[in-house]
């Protein structure tokens, strides 16, 4: 399945600075889905630090996870089941003033 | 001026000097009139704070508040436009006084030259229409979304860092929006927060956001347009492109604007402790 | 500061007054000193012109040049947050250096209290690294677009009108830009044409355009990030939509920049000659 | 054929205000093109004073027509041939600083 997953507000700082991230996710029996999503990204894009991004099954507090520009709370959150060409944007929160 | 209505309050200074507003269609002298009968706070008078201040100044709005603790650096000097070399060294809260008073002279400034804790901010809060968040920090990010839930003001929150930026007003009640607790019920970790200080910020950025933060306070306060509420704008001005996303409504569960919320008399620490590296830790004020 | 490299030509004061930007990744000490060996020319110190200008000169920018023929006047202070009460009838560019000096006082200013005509206007643009189009009328922008096209100067262009702005860099090399003329080679009926004094503006649309010129004209003096060339940004404040479209290349057939110019010399009026009613109509003048 | 016309700058000041218009454009035995367009909405959109909107049979000087946010000289211009849910923005270029 193919998406692109994007980073804004600094996360793309863990991802190798690179904020657009056209991806290609294996075939599987189940479903994909947000929470599947994040393991995969732990295990092949995220090479150091995972817990400034994961945190247990989910994005660590201050990450806002955005389905087609949409916040995945008014979708299924981890349980969103993902769809060919899905957009997935994370975005970090920022502070300065 | 032609094409002006009588039946309103502006003196002939006024509806010269504002006349460029007047006549806009969707604006006019009724506009301009809320706006002057219209308060707002501006909590810190740096980056953001300052084109908001400015704005806001010029703009014919009847009484400004204005929240610093610190004093004018001159590292603040590249992107804090409303500070001069002569006020470095003063409080944040004179120098911008002074600029904005220099602008406008009818305008009412009220001046708080302190830091924000649970104890004070409500007695602040409850003196002003609309609230603008342009503070540098986590935890007073916290505390003022707080005592606008609990003081029933919408705030108009704005941050930046490196070349990007993002804006949103939080508690718009009319359109049943967000607060900050809503969308981060968690603080982030202490060691994910960056701070201008830490990794730098281009004016022209804060210059951006804090000009969009004035435009929505008086569009907010001459209720005209469309607020960006359950909205977040997302700037990045290294690829100059703009994006808009679509945020979840205000939340049953949420710690203070929920259906039984934990926080009601004051406002609370967020619920994972931390501190930012920008001043001294905050935990111990609040 | 710790972390900044020693092989350049910044003093220590201004390593310490930049360094907000200087800590910057794709920025640091390096584009700094090309921003201290650059120049800007702001065409209009109105709206636009204001917050350009004190972005610019906060930046650490080496020289700005400062172009208007008009005195500030009452009516522009709801915008225009340069000027003061105390400048009402100043020369604009007077009380636009007077605020750019506040702020930084090793900034080099020129003024140039004049109207732009063909015949004055290369002798003044050619002595910039870039240009701010922040004027009001039609006619000024083709001549200083004639004027950058045939100086080879990169232009960057922002207007205004009620709630909504538009932003684009013309005549960017680099990337094979078009110019004005490519994309409006006929100009448009005068009565199609408002102005700001028509028909309004909000004062925090002009600020929100007139940063990201500023932001444009750093990171092109500095070479960072991507130039908004090909592109154009749409901005409507009043439903806070801000969207970019994409635009054609230069035009072979283009008067100006195409591959068989009519206009080589110096510049031209737009073919389809109008006025604007925001000033005495300059077609005398050109 | 089903189409969104969007103004900016001024130009929605000539269609009652509004800035979006779906509209449904009737069968056609010839492929609708931006030329045809500009005569259906002369006649069914624009009640006043159509020459501050058009001149000849294209735009007057000043408007830019984009299609899909692409400038419309990066298609055929007037020759485009529409497609269903097409998006046609016209731009009316400001002036004011
Ligand atoms: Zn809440
Ligand atoms: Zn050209």
């Amino acid at each position: 399945m193919h998406l692109t997953l994007e980073f804004a507000g600094g996360a793309e700082l863990l991802f190798g600075k690179q904020k657009t991230h056209p991806v290609d996710l294996p075939e599987s029996q189940t479903p994909w889905t947000i929470r599947t999503l994040l393991v995969w990204m732990r295990d092949n894009l995220l090479r150091e630090r995972p817990e400034l991004f994961i945190q247990g099954d989910s994005v660590r507090p201050g990450i806002l996870v955005l389905v087609n520009d949409t916040d995945w709370e008014l979708l299924d959150g981890l349980n969103y089941q993902l769809k060919e060409n899905d957009n997935i944007l994370f975005v970090s929160t920022l502070h300065g003033g | 001026m032609t094409n002006i209505v009588r039946n309103h309050s502006l003196s002939n200074a006024e509806v010269q000097r504002y006349s460029r507003q007047l006549i806009l269609s969707d604006f006019g002298v009724h506009a301009q009139e809320r706006l002057k009968d219209s308060s707002a706070l501006i909590i810190g008078c740096g980056g953001l704070g300052s084109p908001a201040a400015l704005y806001l100044a010029s703009s014919g709005l009847g009484r400004l508040g204005l929240v610093d603790h610190d004093e004018v650096d001159m590292s603040n000097l590249h992107r804090q436009i409303i500070h001069r070399e002569s006020t470095v060294g003063k409080t944040k809260v004179e120098s911008a006084q002074l600029t904005c008073s220099q602008i406008n002279s009818s305008l009412k400034i009220d001046t708080y030259n302190l830091l924000l804790t649970s104890e004070n901010i409500l007695d602040i809060v409850k003196h002003y229409d609309v609230i603008l968040d342009c503070t540098d920090n986590v935890i007073t990010r916290y505390l003022i979304n707080d005592a606008c839930v609990l003081s029933h003001k919408p705030l108009i929150s704005a941050s930046v860092i490196r070349f990007e930026g993002q804006l949103t007003v939080w508690n718009y009640l009319e359109k049943n929006g967000p607060c900050y607790r809503c969308l981060y019920p968690q603080a982030p970790p202490a060691e994910t927060v960056s701070t201008c200080s830490d990794v730098g910020v281009l004016g022209p950025v804060c210059g951006t956001l804090g000009s969009l933060q004035a435009l929505e306070a008086i569009k907010l306060l001459t209720k005209i347009g469309d607020v960006l509420c359950n909205r977040m704008l997302l700037v990045d001005g290294l690829s100059m492109s703009f994006r808009t996303i679509k945020l979840r409504h205000r939340q049953p569960t949420c710690a203070v604007c929920g259906t039984n919320p934990s926080i009601v008399d004051r406002p609370a620490p967020p619920p994972a402790g931390q501190c930012t590296n920008d001043q001294p830790c905050r935990k111990n004020v609040l």
